[in-house]
């Protein structure tokens, strides 16, 4: 293997994700090496692109078809050139099998590098912010709406920021337990205790009681509710830890 | 426009030399790009030298002599310091206004979407996520139009009030429980974490 | 800023006296209060009296001068007019919140990429680009941006869906067309790179 091929094994998955797919990682290695994109060295350029591929399975790496169905194509051609070409052939203009090669090759590093300089340009509220004065409308007031996707964005914004995303990614399940907290927050608003039992909806099903369990630990943890019990195996009850006077 | 240099009085020391030119450009491009009012000690950060209150109040009433007489004007309200079109020119505005709906600033989005996916959460925990400070005015917004009431307060100290979203927001979003919005792993990773 | 009548060149009839510094007026309120470009059609309503295009121009190019060397400018972009702060004042602005859009990924930019330089395309044609599959996220991402929508479907087996760029993209870039957008580089540039 050549020296510069070397990848720590923990920095493979980096690797392969910083590759766009097999015509990326050609591209890569043309251009590393100097290769004559024109005149491809197929031998050369298809041991490379293997060694990868073995690299990249023994790290265990689920390995994209794509990838394999490059390799496919390397080999092929690479034992198409094998074969001595008959003069007749080559009369009536069979293409060099590289041909369509170079051709996807060119055309798409010519993409990656529009797609670079797309990525400069600066852009509206990125790179730059929009005039928006206040209107105050006296009457007839237009209220803007919202979408769910605008939610959606603005969050994921948010998170990319906060680059929370790596390890805090939100599911659909800890947005039920957010909910939950919620519901059982407005049922304490009266600032009473209110027994353990009727906070539970129990027509709603096993999924949704556990939900509502565990939002109710949530709301312990967060110390927002207060549980007591006066003795063991008697009732349970829980209140709001603080009364909200201001209505 | 008048384009001089205006050195202004400072204080005892009355040294440091403030560029009221670049401040004053400063103030007004932060102003004409923020619906929500601005208040002084935000308007500050926008100088690189310390700025004084008085100082920063002057140039910005300088500011606002400069636009009497135009469509907008720069008021000074509760919360701060905003411009906002002057109220007999809403006629004209109207003439154009029907067919555009009118959006929330990303200030009021973000502090929805919070809520949305943190719920309950404090005005603190808010400012914390988005990492600036959320002005009053903004939660008063979301609360006029129905998304989110007070569902109580935080047991610590300064006793904070606890934010979530009503029903009301269901409805507007058409979604029966908050569980029908989409998840969000997919699109995180179309986005590029590192930072440019 | 100058308040003397400025009476423009009218059409043949030439007795139509149109205040030309009350539409300017006007013509900066509605451009200051709307994010949106505005177009010449939309801008004309201001006015009174029925205005021709030129005039309109006239005004708004003299009104641009106004802004000249101050943190906004006026912009002409694909949908028409608007202000927007000069991105030199970005640094600053972001001090006051660090709200930022996200940088998408590559495997976004380059599918949008290749509907910028290859449209109108299908999801075949990108991927036979791109040489992996695109997932329907990111072209959902995009749409959801309003950056490209679909403009028909090709006669082929399957009769896949046709994406193109929309004007939205032009104007969050601040272009007026297509041919703005920096050209792709030529083939023959490409097979002398030596570093990539």
């Amino acid at each position: 293997m050549p020296h510069d091929l070397f990848i720590p094994p923990d920095a493979l998955e980096i690797v392969l994700e910083t590759f766009q797919g097999p015509l990326d990682l050609l591209l890569y290695l043309i251009r590393k090496h100097n290769l004559d994109v024109l005149d491809i060295p197929m031998a050369q350029l298809t041991q490379q692109y293997m060694i990868y591929i073995e690299i990249m399975q023994r790290g265990r790496l689920e390995l994209a078809a794509e990838y394999l169905l490059m390799a496919a194509v390397l080999i092929e051609i690479k034992s198409r050139m094998l074969l001595p070409r008959s003069p007749k052939l080559v009369d009536e203009g069979e293409e060099d099998p590289r041909v369509e090669l170079m051709r996807r090759l060119l055309e798409y590093e010519q993409m990656k590098l529009a797609a670079q300089k797309l990525n400069e340009l600066p852009l509206a509220g990125r790179d730059f912010e929009l005039v928006q004065v206040l209107i105050e409308r006296v009457e007839e007031q237009r209220l803007p709406n919202i979408t769910v996707e605008d939610l959606r964005q603005v969050w994921l914004t948010l998170l990319a920021r906060a680059k929370l995303n790596i390890h805090h990614t939100v599911r659909r399940e800890e947005l039920s337990v957010r909910e939950q907290m919620t519901r059982v927050l407005r049922q304490l608003r009266h600032g009473e205790f209110e027994a353990f039992e009727n906070l539970f909806e129990v027509s709603d099903g096993i999924a949704s009681l556990v939900v509502a369990f565990i939002a109710i630990l949530e709301l312990a943890k967060e110390t927002l509710v207060v549980i007591t019990q006066a003795e063991a195996l008697g009732n349970i009850y829980v209140r709001a830890s603080n009364n909200l006077t201001v209505e | 426009m008048s384009g001089q240099a205006i050195t202004l009085p400072l204080s005892e020391e009355g040294t440091v030399q403030i560029n009221a030119v670049q401040l004053e450009k400063l103030l007004e491009v932060a102003l004409l790009t923020t619906p929500e009012p601005l208040s002084l000690a935000e308007l500050k950060k926008l100088s690189d030298e310390p700025v004084e209150n008085n100082i920063i109040e002057k140039i910005l009433e300088q500011l606002a002599q400069k636009y009497a007489g135009r469509g907008v004007e720069l008021n000074r309200v509760a919360n701060g310091w905003r411009f906002r079109a002057c109220p007999d020119m809403q006629p004209y505005l109207d003439r154009l206004s029907p067919q555009k709906s009118p959006r929330y600033s990303r200030a009021v989005m973000e502090t929805l979407a919070i809520i949305v996916y943190r719920q309950p959460v404090t005005r603190g925990d808010i400012e914390e996520i988005r990492g600036v400070a959320v002005s009053s005015q903004i939660l008063k917004t979301l609360e006029a139009r129905g998304w989110i009431d007070t569902v109580g307060t935080r047991d610590t100290p300064g006793k904070p009030t606890l934010f979530a979203t009503t029903k009301q927001l269901l409805d507007d979003l058409n979604l029966r429980s908050l569980q029908e919005l989409p998840p969000l792993e997919e699109i995180s990773n179309l986005l590029e974490l590192d930072e440019a």
